[in-house]
């Protein structure tokens, strides 16, 4: 199990390799730069050389990567081109913004999600399946950025509300926090919330139509324990898979959403990032976006081992 | 053309198959509509898409404009059925992108195993791990916005699902015991490659390919949103319905209309994908 | 009465999209009380589904459409086919027990083989955690699973399939049950293993005196476990009675084919005994005798018309126009 | 008789099974471990054995389906294990496998006429007319009718399919035919026809016929030679009539008595094997069969039996001779 | 259309300090004003950052030594007065008692060290060439700095008034390095926290120099960068002020709770050429374009009419102006537009390219010329470019046609010169008059205000008609702004000017 676990930490390193090389490249690839976009229509050649200089991109570029991969290894990566601010610190304190929305939208998607997924599955061929299918589908196919905005409007509109402006931190201010991430994370959960409610009705529809269900009956089982103790239990693997993959790309994802709700979170972050060609921001925000997201999936591929006995400990996909 | 005949005949049995099914039914005519209105466009149209009406901006549904109008004034409904054109070439372009090299690629490294399987898969991870709408933006950003790139992009960033399907089919089509028979009769991995795995994952493939379709009619909308969609003044559904945001109270039908359409051909694509597993799989199960 | 059940013109269909197709097809037996009977027949001829309606276990779209499956404990009567769910589940496990014909699929790879097996006792007993698994080790060492204190602990796919069906078995014996159907229970194993668990089974019954349905597709098996016998084809019986009538007094050309075909491979000399064709599939049965395309026998109103079960000793029932007196030159 | 076609000498198969930090192979699993035996040409040689002994590997590792660990193979004077990838595709159609499983050992998206016809179109450069003329003779051969050509293997019987696989693996003239439990998945009534089929062929062909089987009663009717495996090693081989008749190995004895009798008033003398299979990938120092032998020494627990002949052609691997 | 506003005005403020407040009978409503802004800073060096978003913050925290009224007429700020005893010297009399918000009091050094370190390369600030004719500083006592320039710069003084020379106090700067995120001046609010992407706070600053000001306690800037989230939060009253475009006017239509105050903006709005290309070399085909297109359309169909016919001098400048509107070349003429096109070899027209971006309107241009070019047979193919990218192809000549909008500036050498000199370094364009450059070498050096006023006419009338670019519209902006917010009157060259502004 050690083994296995540092094993999957092991192949870590490749990926996170692979990600920092290509971030680096499609940022010195994508048009424009930092000193443009900063100087704006004042720039000349005196005062790009000037800036260039003072950021150190008039290094050659096999330099400038190692110098700050090296130092990202390190726990350094690097100040913002704009605000001359650390990185690393701010990463992690909008880490814990993105994370907290992403967690919320997760469990209110559980929520919504499971229940109705088991209810569909039960009532399989019925028009409250069909019901509830309309839904999942609907959730798999609205954009986001249009039902965030309908939601704004609404709320407003109608019931006179919006969130509080100025972000408060969760530990700094509950109720203040709250009450700016419950209406995104709604609208984050209530999408994800589609796909997880086709995966648990198909999954468990699979696992109700094994043999094992059959023994679990003739031993005298009521429904509800063959459904809550074991159909349930089997059916979890994939729905898991899929929620760590969504909690993974939310962790990118939630750009649209941090940006209509003004949360100041790492998807934000990315995005000012690119625009300002903020070269470090941009390579150390998505450094660590992959970094968790990876991770993530390693604790997902962890907990399939205490669900599942089967799976052995075994590097696979 | 043996295996075209073929082809054809297993389509028409799949199409049998989808019509005998409510679900399938449903999506498949809702696909054909969808298909219809992107082909017949020039002829459905009642507008010049571009052509703007100075004095007609933001203007109700009326006789004269079927969905209204938008800020431009031009007619919504014209743009709506030109968009079917956008929206699905994108969606079938891009995943074409997708599914070719995942597929490909997914055959490769399920078939080969060991080191091809190490290097494909890594790279895979790689492209995984980078967050999907900020890698298509990174692209689009790198290669330049316009209709092409804007495929380009979502092909990419969606090769590793496919990859991924596939290898995974592969690997449990490897077990199948007809592919050591095509060994044994002595044919080249290449020649099994292609007429013995290839036809047999087609399956979970279609399946994925359907969902792909509107995953990507959806990444083309977010794109559109942080404005780096399809350029104007081509009308995508979701370059529309992002331009809509800001007259979502003021003119709500600039964003019906393109939510409407796209939430129904996605539903299609989504019904028909659910079918299609249901009409394709039993076979899979032998 | 000294039947524990009786099976009455049972119908299983399946309901698909409006249209309904028969499996099976007026099916009567009884099983002793202390007795077992056994069930033979090719594969998908309906043998699995007869012992699945038996414990109300068919699931959509398989329904029990008509008869009457009546469990007499001896003292009540139930119609099974008929019974709530609350009844069914109080005898499930505990009046009648059922051992599946894969071990390999039979059980839930997610719980180890103490939770599944402790799990019949905890549905149908109020017995403390450790009676429980006091219990459970008991039965695991009486089905002769050696090490029964680690294997336990164990998760079905740590078990190899003989293990896994004595597993089985232990689920099944555990509360005593009246009656146990067991569904090809040797099936998936090997000869050395088949024989250990037919004796396994053989003498638990006679310690226990329950009574046993054997379903299998093996006549060696049913020679060496049963006492009465069920021939079955496409869905229907086509022969019944006790062992000695269907070994030594083989009546419906189809069985004695069955018998023929394994006898054969004793004798080097002459070619091997077959049965031509392949069995039809239901839904496309001509209108006569369902053996009829397949039959040496055959005669004219083979084709035409549908023989009845009839009696031609007692107890022993065939289902063939050769055995219909008068009638058979027509 | 004593002209051996096919030569097996101390093949071994160890499949590595990766574990640990870097995933470095730490075990294996032995499923074959040292098996030698020839066959002649013509006769029909039988391997017996249990669910997981090494006869498929053996089969397959004959083909190099499976890259044996190490051994020799001789075909007909060539060194089977030395051949080049190309050199190897072209003995494939000398040698030839038929599969146990119908169900899966044909390609679903492929008709009859396909499946038929790709050995030939593979192998030989014929015409679209000869390789035609070839399918339909071949369908005919097996018992199946030329309407059958154009369908896919769902819409045939558990039998018919095994009747195509036939077909499929001869079609080429092979002179070793492999036959990997080919009736295992039938029912009775078709296993029969099967065989009876196989058995024409053979006949008709001249074919040398490695049959691969775990039912006694099919082997014992089918093949002239038989060896026992268990746990990837031979327990005894020898002529037919001689191992059923004289068994020396005890399990041998044990797998004869466990075959159930088709007569209800026989209840025979049972031998019935206690203890537990052991795992290939730790199989036990000395005789594999230690665990769940009644007649088990001191010796068996050290020292693994050599194969040595006790009779004319009957080997035995046993330390009670 | 059932969206009417309702009557009532509830609209609870959310926050819980106001709350308590409403409890004492004499309601005491906080001086802070929140103020829904639409873009995240980038910094707040008033030297090294040219963002609108970042200016809007800093200028509440820096002074400059003086300042411009909206008839462009200077006024003192730091410096109480000033004189100009020859052509190349300028002597500041700063004000006294003036203190930094570190408590300091500034002086003439503070003046003096700003504009070395503006003049610094190391700084790589950006204002190097409005300050760089500047020879020596000389501070006659701690209230008194004499500058000496290498010669005649006629924009000295309005350039002073830009931001681009913010006086700093040299200590903080030593300090903190840089004052990208820490900030210290001399302003009438001093920064207290700045929450990337999410706010910065500003609070008063009590020893402002301006008595009685400012009256708000703070300033609270909320980044919204979404539109419609920006209206919700006004709505709501958790925001007072929001900047929205002309669309949205019609959403606050009959709000009582809402104000509208529009004022002119000093930008305008341009169609540019890459004049290195072969067809766009020719002036005909230029004047072409500018015939085929009808201002009056862009401007009702983009800015819904809220907007004025401009040059690249804008109607904001007042005087320095000329009548663009009444033109030849701003008048649609798609015959001649075509003829010219003929005469210049494209009678059929050609197919090229518009590159947009940064704003909204921006890219409704783009569309719009693009419709419009379809008249005389011009194929446009809109690229809507990211941020990094239009600014990249701006400065690179990466694009064939470019729409954009360009701040005019505060005096007409930046209007002209910096855009349309030679050597200016925002002629992007590759635009090259010989006389043009002879005139901005002459309005530089003149000093008569009427002589200079002649100079950039002639200046201005030559690049019309060169057309290397083409001028639209300078529009209007609009602060929407609840009813609770009182003395806020925005104008062109002063539109956040929030000394005044009360909360009621
Ligand atoms: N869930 C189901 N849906 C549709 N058909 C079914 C289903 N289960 C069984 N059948 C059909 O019912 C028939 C009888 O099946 P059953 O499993 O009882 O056969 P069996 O006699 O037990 O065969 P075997 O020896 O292979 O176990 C078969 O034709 C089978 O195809
Ligand atoms: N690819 C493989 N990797 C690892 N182990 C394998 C592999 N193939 C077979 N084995 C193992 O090798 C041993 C022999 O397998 P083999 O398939 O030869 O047995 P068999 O005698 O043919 O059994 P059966 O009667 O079930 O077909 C078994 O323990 C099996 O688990
Ligand atoms: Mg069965
Ligand atoms: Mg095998």
């Amino acid at each position: 199990m050690r083994a296995y676990i540092i094993r999957r930490f092991l192949t870590l390193i490749p990926i996170l390799i692979g990600i920092s090389l290509s971030i680096f490249l499609i940022m010195q690839l994508i048009p424009g730069d930092v000193v443009s976009g900063m100087l704006g229509i004042e720039a000349n050649p005196e005062l790009r050389a000037n800036l260039e200089k003072k950021l150190g991109l008039d290094r050659p570029l096999h330099e400038q990567y190692l110098s700050w991969i090296g130092n990202a290894v390190k726990g350094d990566f690097g100040k913002s081109f704009r605000t001359d601010k650390e990185i690393f610190p701010e990463i992690l304190s909008r880490f814990k913004i993105t994370f907290q929305l992403t967690v919320m939208a997760a469990v209110i998607s559980w929520i919504i999600a499971i229940p109705l997924g088991i209810i569909s599955a039960l009532k399989r061929n019925t028009i409250i399946d069909g019901i509830v299918r309309f839904i999942a589908l609907l959730g798999v196919s609205v954009p986001n950025f249009a039902f965030a905005t309908l939601s704004i409007l609404f709320l407003s509109k109608v019931f006179k509300y919006y969130p509080p402006v100025g972000y408060a931190g969760l530990f700094a201010d509950p109720a203040k926090n709250l009450k700016i991430m419950i209406l995104p994370a709604i609208i984050l959960g209530a999408i994800m919330s589609g796909s997880i409610m086709r995966m648990t009705r198909s999954s468990l529809l699979e696992v109700m139509r094994q043999d094992f269900i059959k023994t679990i009956r003739a031993k005298g089982a009521s429904e509800k324990v063959v459904l809550f103790v074991h159909a349930l239990k089997n059916a979890l693997i994939p729905i898991i898979t899929l929620i760590g993959m969504q909690i993974g790309s939310l962790l990118g994802g939630t750009v649209v959403t941090e940006q209509i709700f003004s949360i100041p979170g790492l998807g934000q972050m990315v995005l000012t990032g690119i625009n300002q060609r903020d070269f470090p921001v941009v390579q150390g925000s998505i450094l660590f976006i992959a970094f968790v997201y990876v991770v993530i999936n390693i604790i997902v591929d962890i907990l399939y081992t205490y669900i599942d006995p089967r799976i052995t400990f075994k590097v696979g996909r | 053309m043996d295996w075209f005949k073929t082809l054809i005949k297993e389509i028409a049995k799949v199409i049998k198959g989808l019509l005998k099914d409510k679900v399938g039914r449903i999506g498949l005519i809702g696909v054909l509509i969808v298909i219809v209105l992107a082909l017949g466009a020039p002829m459905i149209a009642t507008h010049d898409v571009t052509e703007m009406f100075a004095k007609s901006k933001l203007k109700p549904p009326s006789g004269d404009f079927l969905f209204g109008t938008d800020d431009f004034g031009r007619d919504v409904f014209s743009r709506i059925i030109f968009g079917a054109r956008v929206s699905l070439k994108v969606g079938i372009i891009s995943v074409g992108i997708s599914a070719t090299s995942g597929f490909i690629l997914g055959i490769l490294a399920g078939y080969y195993e060991g080191k091809t399987d190490g290097i494909i898969m890594g790279i895979m991870d790689v492209l995984f791990a980078f967050p999907s709408i900020l890698l298509a933006l990174f692209i689009v950003s790198v290669l330049g916005p316009n209709l092409t790139n804007t495929m380009i992009a979502i092909g990419i960033v969606s090769t590793p699902v496919f990859t991924r399907t596939v290898r995974a089919s592969v690997i449990s089509v490897k077990s199948m015991e007809y592919i050591t028979s095509a060994k044994s009769i002595g044919l080249s991995s290449i020649r099994i490659i292609l007429k013995h795995v290839a036809p047999n994952i087609l399956a979970p493939f279609t399946v994925q390919a359907t969902l792909a379709l509107s995953s990507a009619i959806l990444t083309e909308a977010s794109l559109s949103f942080l404005g780096l969609g399809i350029q104007p003044p081509n009308p995508s559904w979701g370059s529309m319905l992002s331009d809509s945001r800001k007259y979502m109270e003021l003119a709500p039908w600039l964003a019906i209309a393109p939510s409407a359409f796209i939430i129904g051909t996605i539903l299609s694509f989504n019904l028909l994908g659910d079918s299609l597993r249901d009409v394709l799989d039993p076979k899979f199960k032998l | 009465m000294d039947n524990i059940l009786e099976v009455k013109n049972l119908n299983i269909d399946i309901v698909e999209n409006k249209s309904t197709k028969s499996l099976v097809e007026n099916v009567s037996f009884n099983v002793k009380r202390k007795g077992s009977l056994g069930i033979v027949g090719e594969s998908g001829c309906g043998k699995s589904i007869t012992a699945m309606s038996i414990m109300q276990l068919l699931s959509h779209p398989l329904k029990a459409t008509k008869g009457k499956i009546i469990f007499n404990d001896g003292s009540k009567s139930i119609d099974m086919r008929e019974a709530n769910s609350n009844i069914m589940r109080k005898i499930r496990g505990k009046e009648i027990s059922m051992i599946f014909q894969e071990p390999m699929t039979a059980l839930d790879p997610l719980f180890t083989i103490e939770e599944q097996i402790a799990e019949v006792l905890k549905f149908h007993t109020d017995l403390k955690k450790v009676e429980m698994k006091k219990l459970v080790l008991e039965m695991l060492t009486k089905v002769g699973i050696p090490q029964p204190q680690r294997i336990m602990k164990n998760y079905p796919h740590q078990l190899s399939g003989g293990m896994l069906q004595r597993v089985v078995i232990s689920m099944a014996l555990i509360l005593n049950p009246k009656l146990i159907i067991a569904d090809e229970p040797t099936t998936a194993l090997d000869v050395t293993i088949q024989a250990q668990i037919l004796e396994l089974i053989n003498d638990l019954r006679s310690s226990y005196d329950t009574s046993i349905i054997m379903i299998t597709h093996d006549l060696g098996v049913i020679a060496e476990t049963c006492e009465d016998v069920i021939v079955f084809y496409a869905g229907q019986i086509v022969e019944e009675g006790n062992i000695m009538d269907i070994f030594h007094n083989t009546s419906h050309p189809y069985t004695k084919g069955l018998i023929n075909a394994v006898r054969s491979l004793g004798d080097k000399e002459t070619e091997l005994f077959t049965i031509p064709g392949t069995v039809p599939v239901a839904g496309e049965f001509s209108k006569g005798c369902r053996f009829a395309e397949r039959c040496g026998e055959a005669m004219a109103i083979c084709r035409e018309k549908e023989p009845e079960l009839m009696e031609i000793s007692p107890g022993h029932n065939t289902r063939c126009w050769l055995y219909n007196g008068g009638d058979t030159n027509v | 008789m004593s002209n051996p076609i096919l030569v097996v000498e101390n093949l071994r198969k160890y499949f590595p099974i990766k574990e640990g930090i870097f995933n470095r192979t730490k075990n294996y699993v032995r499923a074959v471990e040292n098996v030698s035996f020839s066959v002649n040409e013509r006769e029909t040689f039988a391997i017996v054995g249990e669910s997981g002994c090494g006869k498929s590997t053996t089969g397959r590792s004959i083909l190099r389906l499976i890259e044996p660990t190490s051994g020799n193979v001789v075909y007909n004077g060539i060194d089977v294990l030395a051949l080049s990838n190309k050199e190897l595709r072209g003995l494939r159609k000398e040698i030839q496998i038929i599969f146990q499983n119908p169900y899966s050992s044909l390609n679903p998206r492929m008709t009859v006429k396909k499946l038929l016809s790709e050995p030939l179109e593979n192998n030989y450069k014929l015409g679209q007319k000869e390789i035609q003329e070839k399918v339909e003779s071949m369908i005919d051969k097996v018992g199946l009718s030329r309407k059958h050509l154009d369908r896919y293997p769902h819409q045939f019987s558990g039998g018919q399919r095994q009747r195509i696989s036939i077909a499929r693996s001869i079609i080429t003239n092979p002179k070793l035919v492999i036959a990997d439990e080919p009736v295992s998945a039938l029912d009775v009534s078709i296993q029969s026809q099967i065989l009876n089929l196989l058995m024409e062929l053979q006949k008709e062909l001249g074919l040398t016929m490695i049959f691969i089987s775990h039912d006694l009663n099919v082997v014992r009717r089918i093949s002239n030679r038989v060896a026992v495996m268990y746990l990837g090693s031979i327990a005894e081989i020898g002529e037919t009539e001689d191992i059923f008749n004289t068994p020396f190995h005890p399990y041998t004895e044990a797998l004869l008595s466990a075959v159930p009798s088709l007569d209800p008033m026989v209840k025979k003398k049972r031998n019935i094997l206690k203890g537990e299979i052991p795992s290939p990938i730790n199989p036990p120092i000395g005789c594999v069969f230690q665990t769940r032998c009644s007649k088990v020494m001191d010796i068996c627990k050290k020292k693994r039996p050599e194969l040595i002949e006790i009779d004319k052609n009957h080997k035995v691997a046993c330390h009670l001779y | 259309g059932d969206s009417k506003q309702p009557q009532e005005e509830v609209n609870q403020p959310v926050d819980s300090e106001q709350e308590v407040s409403q409890e004492t009978d004499k309601p005491q409503v906080p001086q802070v004003l929140k103020y829904g802004t639409d873009a995240e800073p980038g910094g707040l060096d008033p030297h090294t950052i040219s963002a609108a978003s970042s200016i809007r913050i800093f200028k509440q925290i820096y002074n400059t030594l003086i300042d411009v009224d909206d008839d462009m007429n200077y006024i003192p700020e730091l410096a109480k007065s000033w004189e100009q005893p020859d052509d190349i010297t300028y002597i500041f009399y700063l004000r006294e008692g003036v203190k930094f918000h570190n408590g300091r009091e500034m002086t003439a050094d503070d003046v003096k060290y700003s504009f070395e370190r503006v003049l610094d390369p190391d700084t790589a600030a950006i204002g190097v060439s409005y300050y760089d004719k500047i020879d020596t500083m000389e501070i006659l006592d701690d209230y008194t700095i004499k500058f000496t320039l290498k010669e005649p710069f006629a924009p000295f003084m309005g350039n002073l008034t830009s931001l681009y020379g913010a006086i700093v106090p040299k200590e903080f700067v030593e300090e903190h390095e840089n004052l990208m995120v820490e900030a210290c001046g001399t302003g009438p609010f001093k920064l207290q926290e700045w929450v990337p992407d999410n706010r910065v706070v500003l609070v008063k600053n009590e020893d402002y120099f301006e008595e009685g000001q400012p009256k708000l306690d703070a300033i609270e800037y909320y980044v919204m960068t979404d539109e419609s989230a920006r209206l919700a939060a006004l709505r709501t009253g958790n925001v007072h002020l929001i900047k929205l475009p002309a669309a949205s006017l019609p959403l606050v239509e009959g709000n009582p709770d809402i104000n509208v105050l529009p004022f002119q903006t000093n930008d305008y709005s341009y169609l540019g050429f890459n004049l290195t290309l072969d067809k766009f070399k020719d002036v005909k085909v230029r004047q072409a374009i500018s015939y085929a297109l009808d201002r009056q359309e862009i401007i009702d169909t983009v800015y819904d009419g809220e907007a004025t016919i401009s040059g690249f001098v804008t109607p904001a400048m007042g005087r320095w102006a000329i009548d663009y509107a009444s033109k030849d070349l701003y008048k649609q003429n798609i015959e001649k537009a075509k003829q010219l096109l003929a005469d210049a070899g494209y009678p059929n027209g050609f197919e090229t390219t518009i590159a947009v971006g940064l704003f909204d309107d921006i890219r409704n241009i783009g569309e719009v010329i693009q419709k419009q070019l379809e008249a005389i047979g011009i194929k446009a193919e809109i690229q809507n470019l990211e941020t990094g990218q239009y600014i990249d192809a701006w400065s690179n000549k990466g694009h064939e046609m470019m729409v954009g909008r360009n701040g005019a500036g505060t005096d007409p050498n930046r209007s002209v010169a910096f855009f349309f000199s030679t050597t200016g370094s925002a002629n992007v364009w590759g635009y090259s008059n010989p006389r043009v450059d002879e005139l901005c070498e002459m309005g530089m050096v003149t000093i008569d205000e009427k002589e200079r006023e002649a100079v950039y006419n002639e200046a201005q009338e030559l690049v019309l008609e060169d057309s290397p670019n083409l001028f639209m519209s300078s529009h209007m902006d609009y602060f929407f702004s609840r009813k609770e917010m009182k003395n806020f009157t925005p104008s062109t060259f002063n539109s956040e000017d929030f000394s005044k502004v009360v909360i009621e």
